[in-house]
């Protein structure tokens, strides 16, 4: 494709507007379960009970890949000398050992 | 033969101001497969006045406005002293260039709410007919322009100073160019076509001075050691109010706006009275010329601030007003430390622009075929004073005419021909000489330069001052000549330029010393003591000085009045 | 008479500070403690400047960190303890001293297209723009720059990244995309949404908290980003 | 040359986001050992320790932080101009920490 950082550009913000209402809505999350002392069955035993769940932890885990990946490279690429095509070999690693672990993590609660 | 470099080009511009750059935008576009490469003592675009203008570029657009009426107030401003072809050809140009400079270049000045170009007044004009970009017009041009010579395939030699021109073995014409790469400390010899010198006179030989540090006079000094022909050099234009903080601070000598004395400012004296009603009746806001000779005579009465000079307020007057309407002139003041709203700023005359300069026709060709000439370095448009506004319209519009004639000229059989290599050798061995004698004190001979040229040749000459300072300046000659450097490196060799630059500026000096004795009237920027009153308009003479021998000549021309006679006007 | 403690970078990309004792003065900018040095202390100090006042943007350093334009800074300002420490301009190759090699800082706004590409070189007239018009205000707002460098200078990402276009020229390219008369707006885009183009800015603010004139390039960067997303997405680029 | 509060914000955005992202894989590890929900009790109670409960409380601080600074970095990158931007900084700065404060306060009282 032609510029490439650009639409590297593109979709790390893209997917930041995507993360912003979920992580908004996980840390809504992490207060009302940590208040409420909540068991590993009980956040289980509501998370499982709906679809919209598993989809938007899902939407999350596709969103943080692009996102992080995306952004470690930038990081890498200004405050180290790893420059090179493997580095970009590396971003793509990254991006899709977060999708695996994601999706692992989201079929666990579905 | 001279073991320097050596390269060819068709065009060689000295220069990059807006002779310099306007000349290699219209020949490359006359003629795309020239050679052209621009040598500039500093960077390409960051030296030489043009950048600082701030007034703006007169030119006649405005409703209401003709050719002939800015062609007679630029007569009338030059006291009659004017080549009255180059004033009409001034006057014309500058509508052709100020569209171009819009359209083709993308410069923008200033418009009326309605989007139409904006016209401010300006000294000595009848009609309001100053474009400008704020009071950083020269910013505006310089950068569009330096933009598009970079973007183009056009040679650039930056940091390169000429030291002379070279004439052909046979003499005929001119050969090329020598320089110095600043930044290395050696010589190169530049073959060209078609020389232009564009290097931007500069009165920088005074005490108080307004140019740029990169100007000194040195196309002058180079035309002068060629053979050419200078004009009117005893007209050299004094502005009323430059900054004075004292002789170790580049500050001084800067300018403090005109505009402020317009908008009500008052002059004071060194115990805080006012002044210039003893002068004229306009008070503050007569001509540059009488505020900086009532300055001067203030001066030398000894009635002044600490730093010798006399003051300016607007203290008197609306802050907010002063602060929202000068606002560049506050901050720039507040930076290096003076209150321009509440407080006294101490100002002087300051040395701002030389009128004379290169005799040059119609299509800047000087008398050495191969050498052309435009801008600050020439003389004729002017006369004897010149309208703030007319001085970026003079290198705009001779630059690019320049650029065109240049252009021809190569193409109709301007070749490269062999240089007179002796002349190369002595240009480079002259350069060097400092450096095989003992070190000797260059800032004392420069300001006793500055000092003899403000007291001696400055606002107010006088037969007695002048000899006595063309004494100083042939001794100063000498003395630079035996000052040595310390040989440490020749590489971006900053006091071997202050050396250079000495040299050329005390050869000028002695140009305009002499042509200043030789007029003996009074007129526009030349002021004799002994001689106070304007002589006949109708028997007027331009002064011209020629180099032979080391020995400066004075001759007189009568003025061709070729379109309008004094007495009479143009509608 | 007090005198102030003056070290300044001898060399060129290798080199070391020395120091000089220089009187101080009422009236005193950073560039008269250097040309005081190289006058009366050091003839070889090799500096840059022309104008004086602020206008040709050839004077910057980097005094005592930070970097500036030297004509126009008061020494009391900037002197901590009677001490100023001078430098070249950071992410520019030093020529000698105190004098760096700004032809890579222009060729970049070059790069950016950073010209006017006339719409209609031939016309007779100039154009009617009214100054209030949103765009032409945009354009105002950036066109005053000296080209000193400053920014670029003062940007870390150009430090990180020495292929970015860098704040000025992309400032440059924000005026012409605003400029009404101009005739290649998409040119102008396309030149800065290269792969070292507006994106790589990361918003730090250096250039617009050090541009001595005031202009602020992060506006226009992030003005071009806008411009550059929608192109791109349009499918325009 | 970096002593301003945009560039802080850059850098507090940048090490936070390198954090998370540090931290996004072994959280989703975590995660996925909800396969076995007795294993993510055995957790739950492992990250009820004060130092543990402390080490969350940092990394809820850094995702509001970056949360935040993300959004007022999109909100310049997308939205005209502001000149109040540079109130953004302390208003993201303010969401964050009271983000923080509601994590401590609920998972200690
Ligand atoms: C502060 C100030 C304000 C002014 N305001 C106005 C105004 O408002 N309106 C107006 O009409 N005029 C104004 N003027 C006058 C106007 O700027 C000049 O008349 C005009 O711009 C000169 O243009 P130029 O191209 O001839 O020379 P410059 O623009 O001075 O350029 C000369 C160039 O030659 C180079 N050079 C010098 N020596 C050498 C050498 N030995 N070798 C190689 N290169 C060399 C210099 O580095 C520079 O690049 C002002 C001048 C000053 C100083
Ligand atoms: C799971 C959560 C997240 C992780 C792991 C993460 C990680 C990262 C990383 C590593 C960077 C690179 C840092 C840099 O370039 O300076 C980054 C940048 C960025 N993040 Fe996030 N982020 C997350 C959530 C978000 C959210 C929710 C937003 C938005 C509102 C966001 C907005 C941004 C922006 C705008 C950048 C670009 C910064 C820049 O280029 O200067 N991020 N993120
Ligand atoms: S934007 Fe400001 S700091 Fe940057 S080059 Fe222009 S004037 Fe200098
Ligand atoms: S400092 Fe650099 S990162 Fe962007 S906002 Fe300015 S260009
Ligand atoms: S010398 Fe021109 S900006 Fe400082």
């Amino acid at each position: 494709m032609k510029r490439p950082e650009l639409w590297l550009y593109v979709a790390q913000r893209g997917s930041a507007l995507v993360l912003a209402p979920l992580v908004l809505l996980h840390l809504g999350v992490i207060l009302y379960a940590v208040a409420g002392g909540l068991s590993a069955a009980e956040i289980l035993g509501r998370t499982r009970t709906s679809w919209i769940w598993p989809a938007t932890y899902g939407l999350f885990v596709v969103a943080a890949a692009i996102h992080a990946a995306i952004g470690l490279r930038v990081v890498l690429r200004e405050w180290t000398s790893w420059r090179d095509s493997s580095l970009d070999i590396a971003t793509v690693g990254f991006g899709l050992t977060l999708l695996l672990l994601g999706f692992r993590a989201v079929q666990a609660i579905a | 033969m001279s073991g320097i470099e050596r390269h060819e080009t068709d065009l060689l511009i000295l220069g990059s101001g807006g002779a310099g750059l306007l000349a290699a935008l219209h020949a490359d576009d006359k003629d795309p497969s020239l050679k052209i490469t621009i040598a500039v003592k500093g960077l390409l675009g960051k030296s030489g006045c043009t950048r600082m203008v701030q007034g703006g570029y007169n030119v006649a657009l405005a409703p209401g406005d003709s050719l002939q009426r800015h062609f007679m107030d630029t007569i009338e401003g030059g006291k009659w002293l004017n080549h009255q072809e180059l004033a009409w050809r001034l006057v014309e140009g500058a509508v052709e260039r100020i569209i171009q400079l819009e359209n083709r270049w993308g410069c923008f000045f200033d418009r009326n709410p309605d989007g139409k170009l904006h016209f401010k007044a300006f000294a000595g004009q009848t009609v309001d007919r100053t474009v400008h970009k704020g009071d950083l017009t020269g910013i505006e041009i310089i950068n569009r322009l330096a933009e598009q010579v970079w973007a183009r395939g056009i040679r650039r030699l930056e940091e390169h100073r000429a030291l002379a021109l070279i004439p052909a073995r046979d003499g005929e014409r001119l050969s090329g160019v020598v320089l110095l790469d600043v930044r290395t400390g050696e010589f190169r010899f530049i073959a060209a076509k078609a020389v232009l010198l564009a290097t931007g006179g500069g009165p920088t030989m005074y005490l108080y001075h307004t140019p740029s540090g990169d100007k000194s006079c040195d196309g002058l000094a180079m035309a002068l050691r060629a053979g050419l022909k200078l004009r009117d050099m005893e007209m050299v234009q004094f502005h009323p109010t430059g900054l004075i903080a004292g002789k170790d601070t580049r500050i001084t000598g800067t300018i403090i706006e005109e505009g402020l004395r317009g908008a009500g400012g008052h002059i004071l004296d060194g115990s805080g009275e006012r002044f210039m009603h003893r002068y004229d009746p306009r008070n503050e806001r007569a001509t540059r010329d009488i505020v900086s000779r009532g300055m001067y005579d203030q001066m030398r009465a000894g009635k002044t601030g600490p730093n010798g000079g006399v003051f300016i307020t607007m203290k008197h007057l609306d802050p907010a007003m002063v602060r929202r309407q000068f606002k560049g002139m506050v901050t720039r003041c507040a930076d290096v430390g003076f209150d321009l709203v509440g407080g006294d700023v101490e100002v002087v005359p300051t040395a701002h622009y030389m009128m004379g300069g290169v005799v040059f026709d119609l299509g800047c060709r000087t008398s050495l075929p191969g050498l052309f000439a435009a801008g600050e370095d020439t003389g004729g448009v002017h006369g004897a004073n010149r309208l703030g506004g007319n001085g970026v319209a003079n290198s705009t519009v001779y630059g690019g005419i320049a650029g065109e004639t240049m252009a021809a000229f190569v193409k109709s059989g301007g070749g490269i021909v062999a240089p007179d290599e002796a002349a190369i050798e002595a240009a480079v061995a002259d350069a060097l000489r400092p450096f095989s004698r003992k070190p000797g004190d260059l800032n004392d001979l420069r300001e006793r330069l500055y000092r003899l040229m403000w007291d001696d040749v400055g606002i107010v000459r006088d037969e007695a001052g002048l000899t006595r300072g063309q004494k100083a300046l042939d001794e100063l000659a000498t003395e630079l000549g035996e000052a040595g450097l310390p040989d440490t490196t020749r590489a971006f060799n900053l006091t071997w330029a202050d050396w250079l630059s000495l040299d050329s500026l005390i050869l000028t000096s002695r140009a305009i010393a002499a042509a200043a004795l030789k007029r003996d009237d009074s007129r526009g920027a030349h002021y004799r003591s002994d001689f106070p009153e304007t002589g006949s308009l109708e028997r007027s003479e331009n002064t011209v000085v020629t180099l032979k021998e080391n020995r400066i000549a004075v001759t007189t021309e009568p003025v061709a009045f070729t379109r309008v006679r004094p007495g009479q006007t143009l509608s | 008479m007090t005198t102030l403690e003056v070290e300044i970078w001898r060399g060129a990309e290798e080199g070391r500070y020395e120091t000089y004792e220089v009187p101080s003065q009422p009236s005193q900018t950073v560039l008269d403690l250097v040309t005081y040095v190289q006058r009366k202390l050091d003839p070889s100090l090799a500096y840059r400047f022309a104008c004086r006042v602020g206008v040709c943007g050839s004077c910057a350093m980097t005094v005592n960190g930070t970097p500036r334009w030297t004509c126009r800074t008061h020494v009391q300002k900037v002197a901590t303890q009677g001490r100023v420490r001078i430098a070249p301009l950071r992410n520019l190759t030093v020529v000698k001293d105190l004098a760096t090699d700004m032809a890579p800082f222009f060729d970049k706004v070059q790069e950016a297209r950073g010209r006017f590409i006339p719409s209609d070189a031939a016309a007779k007239s100039v154009a009617e723009v009214p100054p209030e018009e949103p765009k032409r205000k945009e354009a105002d707002a950036g066109i005053e720059c000296i080209g000193c460098g400053v920014c670029h200078a003062a940007c870390d990402v150009v430090r990180w990244l020495p292929e970015y276009l860098g704040p000025a020229a992309l400032n440059r390219a924000w005026t012409l995309v605003n400029d009404a008369r101009d005739g290649d707006r998409i040119g102008h885009l396309r030149a800065i949404a290269e792969d070292a183009g507006c994106h790589a800015c990361h918003a730090h603010q250096s250039c617009a908290e050090h541009c001595p004139v005031g202009i602020n390039p992060t506006r226009s960067i992030s003005g071009l980003k806008r411009l550059v997303l929608m192109a791109a997405i349009r499918g325009r680029l | 040359m970096r002593r301003h509060a945009s560039y802080r914000a850059f850098l507090v955005h940048r090490l936070s986001g390198v954090a998370l992202a540090l931290f996004l894989p072994v959280h989703l590890v975590v995660l996925g050992l909800a396969l076995e929900a007795a294993a993510l009790d055995g957790f739950l109670n492992w990250s009820a320790q004060p130092l543990v409960k402390a080490a969350e409380t940092i990394l809820v601080v850094l995702l509001a932080l970056h949360l935040f600074g993300g959004l007022r970095l999109l909100a310049i990158e997308l939205l005209p101009w502001s000149d109040r931007q540079k109130d953004w900084i302390g208003w993201a700065a303010a969401a964050a920490l009271t983000v923080g404060a509601g994590f401590v306060v609920r998972s200690f009282i």
